[in-house]
């Protein structure tokens, strides 16, 4: 039942895939990046307050997954949110607004960094709980399970958070009723400052869904066309109707777990990923450079037009007003009722 | 009129509502074969099939989290947990997630979950399937809470739950089950956020919560001549009936509150609260709690009986307070 | 890593074991039988209140793996103990006055039927919640390693527990940490009402335990001899300092899940595991007479002897009073404070 | 004297304990790795050695139930839960188990737990980080529950809970992990169970809990000259310091409780309850509770703030009380 995949040639994908999706993946890819980079900025300057965990280095995982969903398929996150929220809902500005803890954000910034959400376009949110999204993701597919559509959920997590009984549970219901949900464990190898080895007492995660007959692959986290072909075909079986995958996506995080606190990690270690050879970004430009998709100028002018965006963006949020203080009690309630 | 136990009226309750909406369906432990371990899912599978009927493997924190994602997804649940004290293994998505979406998400999505589970001890069932969680979910912005007392209650107010747009917890008692009362034909609902006056009485008012109603009544009953008690039953603990508690206060000016569940920090606690802050002029004395003791609930019968108010405690504690 | 052991040959493993064990074992079955048909007339008759979840037809697994166990080893169970608390304990006059909430009872009456306790022989209680003894057991085993001794811990749980969450948890950090911990899956085949088909998406439960590289194995939970030597090499195992085992015992409860209340399972099944080629008692009986272990009359006697140690733990409970209201507060706190 | 942080105090509590008694270890997320994600166990591993800090995978419900077990067995664990909010994970280890045994097993066990758990608001991290669940906790039986509001606190209390044979709770505060202050040399205990008084006054008591004792001190300092505010600090919330509060109530006629979880079924209610109860007499104005709203915690700067009690809101509150 169960299949590995490890690393195949993202040389043999990319002649498959069409030149406005993989323009659309490097954009995405370049603003998440950006994006991050941008709220580290903020968040240094004081600007953006709270608990922030940065996506950089994981974009690939994020963008090549989202690449196969449609707006009314579902995606569940986790503490680390960002990427996620950008690549499914792909709302600079809003995204942003909610960062800064602004009334246009999409959660009207009573969510921040962690609880954005997306109604419209299916993304039911980051989470503040390590696995919080697990048993929502289940629901969402239930939901379409039991509506008879053939939407599909995907859940987003990492391997501190495989280690949750909540995934164990849900793994189980989810094979047993056949449910379209893929489970897609970002391996980033560490969780806060634990590593996969002193958390997990094997060396990867996806085979553990074996227990619980669900097929499983590895892929490279950092090759977007290989997310993009391993979650594109888990997609496909939960839309014909055969049930749950499980993907591993081996990935890294350059950035420290949370703002901006030390790194234990090895210096060597960090410098390897930020490296061409590595980095998801600069790994994709040279793929599409190479297959001559697209020119060094051209990489190098959406670079400068998502430059701008973000920009664009962090003067939305600032131009926006923040809550007032008498709406606090919004939305405790669905009729908003006081007490 | 006709007789209806309160297993059945929950059972009508849950069928009437899965009729009147499509989206309504029922997931727990054992709900799918012969009607549940307590029978409060009999005659579902029959008229809705066992797609609406969901047996779930014993996994509360993940058909917790199934029911939040679903309502996200605009199903409406309906969770039976078998005994409350099982929802401890599914506080997060039950508080972390459930009580909190409307909120965090800007009100983008509603949670129109309902929670089914039973509470309370007089069974001998120890200390992990006694116990009462009303007090924390109070304490729980985002959550209604209700404790239906009577079958016609069972009934009107698990409808009202479900037809909520919010995270509603419906407190049953398995004690209540096999009770037997008249109660109309066809459908009614009770709202949430509407007390009971039980009984009226002008020298003591009696707030006593779930079963508790039925041994205040007992209790007034026994004081008949003596002392003129007055029963006021919440049956919704979040939003909480403060008008007509307030009206009572304000004519008898005493108040005692009988619960279950252990008396520190309780729901009573709340209710004195509420009623010093907002009524404290009515009061002839200082407003007391006589609940659960703080204790895990003792299995034997003998320790089991002091754990709890009694007819004969309730009588003693409301002489105490008239000075009767 | 992994191993399977199904249904070995019985006969050459009986005649590895002693006759004195072999006494020991069949005296305890035949006692766990008639504790608990003795305890069922008195629910029917009033005498017991509460949730009774009686043990019939699983003795062998309680009493093969308390065989391989050491008064100072550890077990938890779940809300069926009464077979693992006798076979641990084997206090028949303290588990009956627990039954029926007797101030002699092991848990002075405070625990009743799922909360039976002894300290001085390592069992740390029966449990209302289902899977509520797995942390416990990880605990345990931890401390024993902390501590440095060669103890073990084994956790008695059913199908129906294997799928929540913490177990999966505990499997991990217990194969990460090697604890000295058997995980003893009885395989009833039902929880409840639900059945293993509908409620695991695997037809067999210890497979699982490859998840997290912990070595497992399959016996028939209705031969004792083959629980005593399969939990024996875990045992063993264990005390070595190799850490974990998963067993999965094959077996069959013979009474409806809860007190009286009625059995939805076919009555010919019911009556093909009470049949002499299944029960395993029967079983065990026919295979000790056939190898001349001992005589029909000399099993016959036991029987009698049982029936009269019962008759007197009832008569012992019956005499003993009940805790009087004024102890109520006792132990909710070490130093007995009352608030 | 020396100046330590609040944070150091807490690592230093640790250390000292765990000289003091080998069967004391710590477990917890993170804990093993240079000190902790918020350095509460610097210094342990250095002299204790891997052993004793043990660092588990985010398992909270799995590495709970082993510190019951691990009681039972005769080991004494600190559990360090990261954000209590996380505690929702491991309910049931932590109250069916750990709160019940010793009741359960007639006094056969002993639950020596220590856990320890940052919980408050006012850092932005929204409504899955700044929880405060003391309430709950009291409604609980079995279980001691304190919150250290100072740095001198922060050590004294830790070692008492540490010392205790009872599951004790001991909530700390992230906002005050930096806060530095003047302590003693050595070692010193804080008895669970005993108040202080922060400050001395005489037209009206505030009872403040955790951090808000800061603030009501702050207030108190505003009304200087105006209103006499005397600030008690109850330190332990079960068991609560009964005596110390009704001396000071007696003295002043007039009492606010404030605590920055929700005001609803908070333990102000509880407070309130048993002042009127045990005091009644004494109140010259009906006792009030002013607390965090009825929300979970916004993550926006303006939401957060007025969530909770300020400097200013609470001078506010006094005023009104005092009809200043
Ligand atoms: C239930 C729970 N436990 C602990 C935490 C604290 N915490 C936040 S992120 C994190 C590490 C998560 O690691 P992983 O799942 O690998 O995600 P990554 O940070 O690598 O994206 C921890 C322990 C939490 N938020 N929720
Ligand atoms: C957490 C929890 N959920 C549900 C229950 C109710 N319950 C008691 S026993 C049981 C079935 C358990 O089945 P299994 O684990 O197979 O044990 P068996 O009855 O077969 O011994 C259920 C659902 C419980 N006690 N605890
Ligand atoms: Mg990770
Ligand atoms: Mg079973």
């Amino acid at each position: 039942m169960a299949k590995k995949n490890q690393s195949p040639n993202a040389g043999v994908v990319a002649a498959e895939v069409p030149k406005e999706l993989k323009l659309h993946m490097l954009r995405q890819m370049i603003s998440l990046r950006r994006f991050e980079e941008e709220v580290k900025r903020l968040y240094c300057a004081g600007e953006i307050t709270g608990a922030i965990h940065l996506y950089v280095g994981q974009e690939a995982v994020a963008v090549g997954a989202c690449a196969c969903l449609r707006d009314d398929d579902y995606a569940t996150s986790g503490h680390r949110p960002h990427g996620h929220c950008l690549a499914k809902v792909f709302d600079l500005n809003r995204t942003m607004a909610e960062m800064m803890g602004r009334e246009t954000g999409l959660s009207r910034g009573r969510g921040g960094s962690m609880h954005q959400f997306d109604k419209a376009k299916g993304f039911l949110g980051g989470n503040g709980i390590v696995a919080g999204g697990v048993g929502i993701a289940l629901g969402a597919a239930f939901a379409s399970k039991y509506r008879g559509t053939d939407q599909v959920t995907v859940c987003f997590f990492s391997d501190g958070a495989s280690n949750q009984g909540v995934v164990h549970e849900a793994m189980n219901i989810a094979s047993l009723w056949k449910l379209p949900v893929i489970w897609l464990c970002e391996n980033n190898q560490i969780a806060a400052t634990t590593t996969v080895a002193r958390s997990t007492c094997t060396p990867d995660i996806a085979p553990r869904a074996e227990a619980y007959c669900i097929p499983w692959a590895i892929c490279d986290g950092n090759a977007v066309l290989d997310v993009y072909r391993t979650v594109g075909e888990a997609v496909a079986r939960a839309r014909r109707g055969e049930g749950s995958t499980f993907i591993e996506c081996k990935t890294y995080r350059l950035e420290p777990h949370c703002g901006i606190i030390a790194d234990q990690r090895p210096k060597e270690e960090l410098a390897l990923w930020r490296s061409p050879k590595k980095d998801c970004i600069k790994r994709f430009e040279a793929l599409l450079v190479g297959d001559k998709t697209f020119t060094p100028q051209e990489i190098e002018a959406m670079h400068r037009r998502v430059e701008q965006e973000i920009a664009g963006a962090v003067e939305f949020a600032r131009k926006s007003s923040f809550p007032a203080p008498e709406t606090l009690y919004d939305n405790v309630w669905a009729e908003g009722a006081k007490s | 009129m006709r007789k209806l136990t309160y297993a059945a009226a929950i059972c009508e309750a849950q069928c009437e509502e899965m009729a009147r909406d499509d989206r309504v369906f029922v997931v727990g432990e054992d709900v799918d074969i012969a009607g549940g371990v307590y029978k409060l899912t009999c005659g579902i599978r029959e008229k809705f099939g066992e797609k609406r009927l969901v047996g779930t493997p014993i996994s509360e924190e993940a058909f917790c989290g199934l029911a939040v994602g679903a309502a996200m997804a605009g199903l409406r649940p309906i969770v039976e947990i078998m005994y409350i004290d099982f929802i401890l293994m599914a506080m997060d998505p039950v508080v972390n997630q459930m009580a909190k979406v409307q909120f965090m998400s800007g009100g983008q999505f509603r949670m129109p979950v309902t929670i089914r589970a039973q509470a309370g001890a007089g069974t001998a069932e120890a200390a992990q399937h006694s116990q009462s969680f009303e007090a924390w979910f109070a304490h729980t912005p985002g959550f209604k809470v209700c404790m239906p007392a009577t079958v016609y209650d069972a009934k009107g107010l698990l409808k009202s739950a479900i037809r909520d747009d919010n995270p509603v917890l419906v407190i049953e008692n398995r004690v209540l089950f096999f009770d037997e009362e008249e109660v109309p034909e066809g459908e009614w609902t009770v709202p949430l956020g509407k007390a009971d006056v039980a009984r009226e009485g002008k020298d003591i008012t009696l707030v006593a919560t779930g079963i508790m109603r039925r041994k205040a009544l007992a209790a007034a009953k026994a004081l008949e001549g003596k002392v003129s008690v007055e029963v006021i039953d919440p049956r919704t603990i979040v939003p909480l009936d403060m008008e007509t508690i307030l009206a009572s206060v304000g004519k008898t000016g005493r108040l005692l509150v009988v619960h279950e569940s252990p008396t520190r920090n309780g729901i009573g606690a709340e209710i004195v609260r509420r009623v010093v802050a907002e009524g404290f002029d009515y009061l002839d004395a200082p407003p007391k709690v006589f609940a659960g003791s703080d204790t895990p609930i003792p299995f034997s019968s003998t320790l089991e009986k002091a754990a709890l108010p009694q007819e004969e405690t309730i009588v003693r504690a409301v002489k105490e307070m008239v000075g009767a």
